[in-house]
């Protein structure tokens, strides 16, 4: 963030989140998710944290016997954590259940991989929950593994067992017959262009840094929509926009969109009405993607979920990179008590303004 | 983003005499003639553009009526969502002014506007809407001139990319 | 129920005649809510407003939409009507059909349906209006008043007569600003600095007034009746508390040579120096520049050692002083153009052209040359001498397009002196207009004429060159039809007045808006000519416009009314249009915060029923002594539950879908 | 019925005559995602996909449809009923979607009321099954009585032969008069269906049958109505709702869900009134005036789907409002499992010793 | 860097010294002038005033080859200068005369053409310091006033070159020539050279009132660069001395002539010979040639 930025210097009553954790990347480092001890080590420090009372509930995934969509668990005694699990299975962002515990009493623990725990530093910036009331149990994510092509891939037979190893998996069907597919052709669509796989912030964090996946796919496709001629573009979103169902899934599943009371939602004023034509798909796509700029830490969660599959990423990231452009502010949720750019000003900001 | 060569080069084609022709009223059939006429929304800010408005009305400037004024107290009150719903109930062109950088009556408001529109202004051209049916303006409270300059302009601007389709939701 | 009453003013012609008000009443009443609506000839008027009155007893209304002229004009006078009525204030609102619509569309029919649309807004609008009520402020009953000249003492006086606190921050050493350094004053030629010391030294001994000389506004924080101010007092190196303006210290400091800008450069003045004679306060400042204690760190110190009550100390540091004020009185004065754009005057080449306000350092007794009338070249007595009028004014192409109005009437004072001083002396005007529209202003020109013999040439000045011993100013006589050359000893350019360099940036410092050409800008031109936009700051004298002493010393004396005025309430009465919190829907996210400018938004702990238990939390709270109400939290909050009470959401949305219908 | 054999090229030619006199539904491929939606030419039908996300109900019962137009200016404000017009045909709806349909006939036309846009839209509708190609293990629609090859309900049915053309059964006479019309116009690939085809088609049902008794294996709908009656108050639901996220996907993705708001669309003096999906998972679908809301969080929106799909339904019309199309299971972003629900109903429900017999 | 040259009449007429020294200096400076082919009158003449399309047409053809040629047009003389950049002007201003005009040339012209006097090429193509590291002969000791005339500097928005009121481009080139320049009121004053045959008594009286001027700040030589000044001031010299009873010889020069003796250029070839007040004298004395 450049000091250039001339923020309204924050004023003695103005409740900057607790306090800020001075030690970003703490000290103690647990082993890999591909290292066969991690799933026993990971058990050990939640079960170690409930027993120790350091956090009342532990919010990760449970195993689901006969399906690849691992479930997302609260746990509340140390014995529960053992059935805890951690694989490439865990797509769900959990980070936003945090706000069901605004006024919980007692810490949280979350385990996170890097989208996840941008989405924590995320809500904790936009003071919806104290930094000290989380406890971040951070995993260098490999990338996961959507559950939709692993079916596709074994064809009719059903999948019983998915091996995953650093760069192929291997897939057990039911009838017992075993293929082995490149990883690369199984990531969910974000993992392939992800960037910060690793928790910025985190209290302890399993597995080293990983690289990521660098691809500028999205950017290029922007790039791509961004040459087109206006009517172009036009009938490029109206084709997408038109599949919109209103169910919200994108804005539900968003860490930047905590209100309760969303605008969406509201009677009066009547902002957004129940009929579906291109006027109100247009509205609610325009005005949820412009709500979470600068706040949108790009998890593409919202992408990840939406049922009719409509391309969120292009919109959310364009906004990200216009964003970057204009006022050079860092990815959101990779730093603590920064405030979203579009609440601060600079002399100097570019002006489209005649 | 890419100057709609087009649009420009019509613009470039209206001589200085078929630009001072005084609209008419407003969108759908013309009072007089049935030919239609853009509607265009303007959100002036109290302190400057309003008075900016007010100003070419004591000098008796004439700018076409397609220009309906909203007043907001400051520029900075303008939320992106009032562009959107402009365009839902059928405004054809809207545009937002407010006082110079420097000179806001709140010291600090049209700064923020002038973030928050350059984000929202590329975002909906890349959405698909025409870059000449948006446009941000500083206008001061002495330059009754500018604005009726940069009212005629849009005017014709929009006049002559014919009614907006684009989120329009009329019965 | 909501029983909107409608009333379309004719405004004598000025509606009716491109809009039929008729038809704009006639669709009126078919807008929802409408239960009545009228037109009349002047609703502005008294008959007018009790027209509303009277409907609003009638038809029982609860809300009113008056179209008329711009909310600017009669906004205040029509929701003191309707108040007077029984309605809160704020359930009325104004279509501006006067000068957002019949003024600027001649063809009638476009007019009349623009102003029906404009009429559909407004009832929207207040259908969604709820009462407000403003509220209490409390007020500090002190005046700023920012510069010393004629302006800034007069309204100092008038202030401090009536009781309150004053304090005058001067940028110079002494207060008298561009007065003092004049010697006669038209139209009456009374000697300036006779009639201006004596109000220096009442003011310099006034109880109620505090003057700040050699100091300068750093920053303006608040808002109306509440503003922090901090003044830096810039180190003068003297202690004023002991000093008793002996003049020891400035007759024998030996740095002599340092150019005058009191005397526009013409005469010298020590390191350490009084203005001039008649300073107030009578304490020298040490100019640190230039003095050789500060130059060669420690060196000299004659000034100290010849100082009889030890007032010197070089260690003085400049002190920021931060105070409150509830007004504050803009009046900074001008300075006189540069004239760079005009090299072929040659003002700055040639040192025997000058400006008036050189002229004057020299016929002033307190001037370089004593009052002698002496040629700054040679020194010499000049034989023919050519005043330029207009000098930088009246011309649009090289930047200042406005009249500087007191030229033409300087000039001839100037002319009448020279005549006075030097009775063989000839004296030359060129100009364009003679404007002479005050008081005895034409007869004084007259006398300049007749009695003095001042050659008048009607025509602009094309260039002026240096021959031999003289200079020549060449122009053209529109009279006679032909090009003039007047031999002359001295040319004096009645250089264009213009606001003080930093003008734009006080504006800002203050929060005050200022016009193209730098000039502070009035809240109504013709209604509020001593107001500011800003509430609380008020304006005198040339800052808001050329003007001459009269008109200064009257705006001043106005100014100073309006501050009395606003003090002797017990309190103010503050926005009632201000943002409030929906504390259900707020999130305590404070992204409203940041974006405040009065930095009027706290957080506030509540406690909420949810389901059976009790929880608290945190959410944002507006304090309505420094909020405004500009709204920029109002749009930075994503679930609008920050709103801006009379301009809502739900009232700019149904404007907006009124107007696109 | 009659039996005939259709090449694909012959669909194609049926498909392309169709869109001329009708609005034809089908399923097509967005983006990679397959959406039944109105098609415009015969090139964007995909039959072979997975089953379409956005369900067939959409062709019935649109997410938002004009029920009323106003004009108040006037001196006597004039209303008018909007009946919706056109003819309208759906290609390859599954069995699923036909089982749906017979559940939304049950809700908007039987009963004291008949709702007349429902009724308008289901009787110019042409409804061509599609025997379901592809069985999932998200889907256990043998679990509710019936097989991905169950084309009761439709017009015609086809199924897809392993040599790429269809076996096309009509069942009505509508769908007779459909394809003798087809047949009178010559449709090239259209023939009678020979024995072996018969027997091909026979096959190809039985095979999908055996899948899906495989996928359905798990799930039985023993004891799940008696199993929910008792467990209303249970903490179950507490826990459940603990991972939902109540956004709308599983009852807009959900075949039979047909809750609806009413709302109005004013312009000035003119207006509509439409009606447009609701869902039960959005607080504002039980926000009354005042604020009041007798569902105020999660834990009651998602116990109130989950019994209106597996009991009250039940109690009202004797079967279940769920035909187990899988949709929701395979897109809940958090992975709610309506399947799991049953399981745990029906494990109540032998806890509790209630006796259960069919 | 490469210039479209426009000589003009003058220069392949009386003014043949202005236009070897203009290409001589040139190439010394690095400059490319390309001669535009087939160029045609410039319009100086009375044109304008029986036909203002024919004003505007006249150089415009002139403009619209240069654009052919891709190049920005130099155009040493005043008058060319001006007439170039009032058509290019004026076409900017009214795309209606610029079609109208494209009619009569029958040439297609899209205004992306300047037009420089080659004293603004010198000075913002060139440079000043490149003037003074090939300096040869330093113009030491020569007392030289810059005279503008008219032509170049007004009226504002026609032309651009320099400052109307107070030019100082020239004195900028000719100081950086090693010369020291006479900064004098009458730099921009009419020299009546367009009377010089119906009014000549006038134009007597105007130049010797410019020379007088000179002669009186001391200045020993007159440097322009307009033919029109040039032809006028140096002919008219010997009347105006003696209407005014003084004898006053002042040369006046093309600066590109002091210009090239300065870089080193040998005397010969700058066309030193066609002066009627003969500068050579002056120059030896000063030991420059």
């Amino acid at each position: 963030m450049s000091e250039a930025i001339k923020t309204a210097a924050p004023v003695e009553g103005e409740p900057m989140p607790a306090e800020l954790k001075t030690a970003e990347i703490p000290t103690r480092r647990g082993p890999a998710p591909g290292d066969p001890e991690f799933l026993g080590a990971l058990r050990d420090c939640c079960r170690s944290l409930l027993a120790e009372g350091h956090v009342q509930r532990i919010i990760a995934y449970r195993e689901t016997p006969d399906s690849l969509r691992p479930e997302v668990a609260f746990f509340a005694s140390p014995e529960e954590t053992g059935d805890l699990v951690w694989d490439l299975f865990c797509n769900t962002n959990i980070c936003k259940y945090l706000l069901d515990y605004r006024t919980f009493e007692g810490r949280i623990g979350v385990v996170v991989k890097g989208c996840d725990a941008r989405g924590v530093v995320q809500l904790i910036n936009d003071m919806q929950i104290p930094r000290d009331k989380v406890e971040i149990i951070g995993i260098c994510c490999p990338g996961q593994i959507d559950p939709a092509k692993v079916e596709s891939a074994a064809g009719e037979a059903w999948v019983s067992r998915v091996v995953a190893g650093p760069d192929s998996v291997e897939i057990v069907t039911e009838e017992g017959t075993e293929m082995r597919v490149p990883l690369e052709s199984v990531l969910t669509d974000r993992c392939l262009s992800c960037r910060k796989p690793n928790p910025p912030v985190a209290d302890v964090v399993f597995g080293e840094d990983q690289k990521g996946r660098i691809s500028d796919e999205v950017f290029e496709q922007i790039a791509e929509l961004e040459r087109m001629s206006s009517a172009e573009r036009d009938a490029f979103w109206n084709r997408h926009f038109e599949r919109c169902i209103r169910c919200f899934a994108c804005r539900n599943v968003c860490p930047a969109c905590s209100c309760t009371k969303c605008v969406f939602d509201q009677q009066e004023p009547d902002w957004l009405a129940g009929e579906r034509n291109q006027a109100n798909q247009h509205f609610f796509q325009i005005t949820r993607a412009v709500h979470v700029s600068g706040r949108c830490t790009g998890c593409e969660e919202c992408d990840r979920v939406c049922p009719v599959g409509i391309p969120l990423r292009l919109m959310n990231k364009k906004l990200w990179k216009d964003v970057k452009d204009l006022f050079d502010s860092p990815l959101p949720g990779t730093k603590l008590g920064v405030r979203s750019p579009l609440v601060m000003w600079d002399p100097k900001d570019a002006d489209s303004f005649e | 983003m890419p100057v709609n060569e087009s649009a420009a080069a019509e613009a470039e084609m209206m001589t200085e005499a078929e630009m001072t022709t005084d609209g008419a009223s407003g969108a759908g059939a013309d009072a007089g003639t049935g030919t239609w006429e853009p509607r265009i929304v303007a959100f002036c800010c109290n302190w400057c553009s309003y008075a900016g408005a007010d100003l070419a009305g004591t000098s008796r400037k004439q700018y076409p009526a397609n220009i309906r004024i909203v007043r907001v107290p400051c520029s900075g009150r303008i939320n992106p969502q009032y562009i959107l719903r402009a365009f839902q109930r059928g405004a054809d062109g809207v545009m937002v002014a407010g006082c110079h950088p420097g000179d806001c009556h709140y010291t600090t408001g049209n700064y923020y506007t002038r973030r928050r529109f350059s984000v929202v202004q590329r975002f909906l051209e890349y959405v698909g809407l025409h870059p000449d049916r948006f446009s941000g303006h500083w206008i001061s409270g002495s330059e009754g001139e500018k604005f009726v300059q940069t009212a005629r302009e849009f005017t014709e601007k929009v006049r002559s990319l014919g009614p907006n389709e684009k989120m329009r939701d009329v019965l | 129920m909501k029983r909107i009453g409608v009333f379309v003013c004719h405004c004598g012609t000025n509606i009716a005649a491109t809009v039929d008000v008729e038809k704009v009443a006639e669709s009126a009443r078919h807008l929802p809510h409408v239960v009545f609506a009228t037109t009349y000839k002047f609703m502005c008027a008294d008959p007018g407003q009790k027209l509303i009155a009277d409907a609003i007893r009638e038809h029982a209304l609860n809300r009113v939409v008056v179209a008329a002229c711009s909310p600017h004009m009669h906004e205040r006078t029509f929701r003191k009507a309707v108040e007077r009525a029984g309605v809160n204030p704020y359930l009325m609102e104004v279509a501006n059909v006067r000068e957002q619509c019949s003024w600027v569309h001649r063809d009638k029919p476009v007019g009349t349906e623009k102003a029906a649309a404009l009429v559909a807004a407004a009832v929207a609008k207040v259908a969604r209006n709820v009462p407000l009520e403003s509220g209490k402020l409390p007020v500090e009953r002190r005046a700023l008043v920012v510069g010393g000249g004629i302006a800034g003492i007069q309204a100092a006086l008038d202030i401090a007569e009536s009781g309150y606190h004053v304090t005058i921050v001067e940028r110079e050493q002494s207060v008298g600003g561009r007065m003092a350094q004049l010697d006669k004053t038209f139209p009456t030629l009374d000697c300036s600095s006779c009639i201006l010391t004596p109000k220096m030294v009442d003011v310099g001994h006034h109880p109620m007034i505090e003057i700040c000389s050699y100091s300068e506004i750093e920053s303006v924080e608040g808002y109306v009746g509440n503003f922090e101010v901090t003044i830096r007092r810039k180190a003068t190196s003297v202690d004023p508390d002991v000093c008793t303006g002996c003049g020891e210290c400035w007759n024998r400091c030996p740095v002599k040579k340092l150019p005058s800008s009191f005397n526009m450069d013409l005469g010298h003045r020590p390191a350490i120096y009084v203005d001039f004679p008649q300073a107030i306060p009578n304490v020298p400042v040490i100019d640190r520049a230039n003095c050789t204690y500060y130059l060669r760190d420690g060196k000299c110190r004659v000034c100290e050692k010849v100082c009889p009550t030890k007032a010197i100390d070089f260690t003085l540091e400049d002190r920021l002083v931060k105070e409150r004020f509830g007004a504050i009185v803009m009046a900074t004065g001008f300075q006189t153009a540069s004239l760079q754009q005009y090299p072929e005057w040659g003002l700055g080449t040639y040192p025997d052209v000058v400006t008036g306000l050189h002229f004057e350092r020299l016929v002033s007794s307190t001037g370089p040359t004593e009052g002698k009338i002496k040629r700054p070249s040679d020194g010499k007595e000049p034989k023919s001498v050519v005043f330029v009028l207009c000098a930088g004014s009246r011309d649009e192409a090289r930047g200042r397009s406005y009249c500087s109005k007191a030229c033409c009437m300087y000039s001839a004072k100037q002319a009448i002196l020279l005549r006075e001083k030097i009775p063989q002396a000839q004296a030359h005007v060129f100009y364009m207009d003679i404007r002479t529209a005050g008081k005895d202003y034409e007869e004084f020109y007259m006398r300049a004429k007749e009695e003095y013999g001042v050659n008048y040439i009607r025509g602009r000045v094309a260039k002026v060159y240096p021959e031999k011993d003289h200079l020549v100013v060449r122009g053209e006589d529109t009279l006679l039809g032909r090009p003039v050359a007047v031999e002359a000893d001295m040319v004096v350019l009645a250089a264009a007045i213009e606001p003080r360099a930093d003008a734009a940036a006080l504006a800002q410092k203050v929060g005050i808006s200022y016009n193209r050409d730098h000039f502070f800008s009035e809240a109504h031109p013709k209604l509020r000519p001593v107001e500011s936009n800003t509430g609380g700051v008020f304006l005198a004298g040339c800052c808001q416009g050329p003007k001459d002493i009269p008109e200064t010393v009257a705006q001043a004396s106005a100014a100073a009314a309006k501050v009395v005025q606003m003090f002797s309430k017990d309190a103010l009465v503050s926005e009632a249009q201000l943002a409030s919190v929906n504390e259900a829907w707020c999130i305590g996210c404070f992204l409203c915060q940041p974006v405040c400018p009065y930095k009027a938004i706290q957080p506030k702990e509540i406690e909420e029923r949810r389901g059976r238990d009790k929880i608290k939390r945190t959410v944002s709270s507006v304090n309505t002594g420094l909020c405004q109400g500009c709204g920029a939290c109002a749009v930075a909050c994503p679930s609008g539950a920050m709103r801006l009470n009379g301009f809502t959401d739900e009232q700019i949305l149904a404007e907006v879908d009124a107007v696109c219908l | 019925m009659a039996e005939k054999l259709v090449t694909s090229e012959g669909l194609f030619t049926m498909v392309e005559k169709l869109l001329g006199r009708a609005q034809v539904t089908a399923p097509r491929e967005e983006n990679g995602i397959a959406v039944f939606g109105p098609v415009n030419s015969a090139g964007q039908v995909e039959l072979d996909g997975p089953l379409p996300v956005i369900p067939e109900k959409s062709v019935v019962f649109p997410q938002s449809e004009t029920l009323l137009r106003m004009d108040l200016g006037g001196e006597v404000p004039k209303v008018e009923a909007v009946e919706p017009e056109g003819e309208q045909v759906i290609l390859g709806v599954r069995p699923c979607g036909l089982q749906a349909f017979a559940r939304l006939d049950r809700v908007f036309l039987e009963g004291a009321f008949v709702d007349p846009q429902y009724r308008r839209r289901r009787d110019h509708t042409l409804i061509i099954a599609l025997t379901c190609p592809t069985v999932k293990r998200s889907c256990f629609c043998r679990a509710f009585g019936y097989g991905p090859s169950d084309g009761s309900g439709a017009d015609l049915q086809l199924t897809r032969l392993p040599g790429g053309s269809f076996h096309l059964e009509t069942l009505t006479e509508r769908g007779g008069e459909f394809v003798a019309e087809m047949e009178k116009e010559g449709i090239a690939g259209l023939t009678d269906a020979g024995a072996e085809a018969g027997s091909a088609a026979r096959a190809e049902k039985a095979r999908v049958e055996r899948l899906a008794e495989r996928s359905a294996a798990a799930v039985s709908t023993e004891g799940v109505v008696e199993g929910l009656d008792g467990m209303y108050d249970d903490p179950y639901w507490a826990q459940l709702a603990e991972r939902c996220i109540s956004c709308g996907i599983c009852t807009y993705l959900c075949p039979t869900c047909h809750c609806f708001d009413i709302c109005e669309k004013a312009r000035g003096p003119e207006a509509e009134r439409y009606r447009c999906w609701d869902t039960c998972l959005f607080s504002n679908y039980t926000l009354m005036a005042g604020g009041a809301n007798p569902r105020p969080t999660v834990r009651e929106r998602l116990r109130n789907r989950l019994y209106h799909k597996l009991n009250f339904f039940n109690h009202r019309y004797g079967e279940f409002l769920c035909v187990g199309c899988g949709r929701c299971v395979e897109h809940c972003p958090t992975n709610i499992d309506i399947r799991k629900v049953m399981a745990k109903a029906a494990a109540r429900s032998r806890a509790q010793g209630v006796s259960v017999n069919g | 860097m490469k210039l479209a040259y426009y000589p003009g009449c003058s220069l392949c007429g009386t003014a043949r010294e202005y236009n070897i020294s203009t290409i001589k200096v040139s190439e010394k400076l690095g400059i490319e002038l390309e001669e535009i082919p087939d160029w045609s009158c410039c319009g100086a003449t009375s044109a304008h005033t029986s036909s203002p399309l024919l004003g505007v047409a006249l150089p415009a053809r002139n403009l619209a080859i240069a654009e052919e040629m891709g190049l920005d047009v130099a155009a040493p003389c005043a008058a060319c200068y001006h007439n170039l950049s009032a058509a290019r002007v004026k076409m900017d201003r009214d795309h209606l005369l610029r079609k109208r005009i494209e009619e009569i040339i029958d040439r297609k012209y899209r205004g992306k053409v300047k037009v420089l006097p080659l004293a603004e090429v010198i000075l913002s193509r060139v440079g000043l310091d490149a003037v003074r590291d090939s300096l040869v002969h330093p113009l030491a000791g020569l007392k030289m006033a810059a005279y503008y005339g008219c032509l170049m500097v007004r009226p504002k928005g026609i032309v651009d070159f320099d400052d109307p009121e107070n030019p100082t481009k020239l004195d900028q080139i000719m100081e950086a020539a090693g010369g020291e320049m006479v900064d004098w009121s009458h730099k921009t004053e009419c020299c009546g050279a367009s009377l010089s045959l119906t009014g000549t008594e006038l134009c007597v009286d105007l130049v010797g009132r410019i020379l007088e001027r000179a002669a009186e700040e001391g200045a020993e030589c007159i440097v322009t660069a307009c033919p029109f000044c040039q032809a006028n001031l140096d002919m008219r010299q010997a009347e105006a001395a003696t209407k005014l009873k003084t004898d006053f010889r002042l040369p006046v020069l093309y600066f590109t002539q002091l210009l090239g003796i300065a870089l080193g250029l040998p005397a010969g070839e700058l066309g030193l010979d066609s002066h009627v007040v003969d500068p050579r004298p002056l120059l030896r004395e000063k030991g420059l040639i």
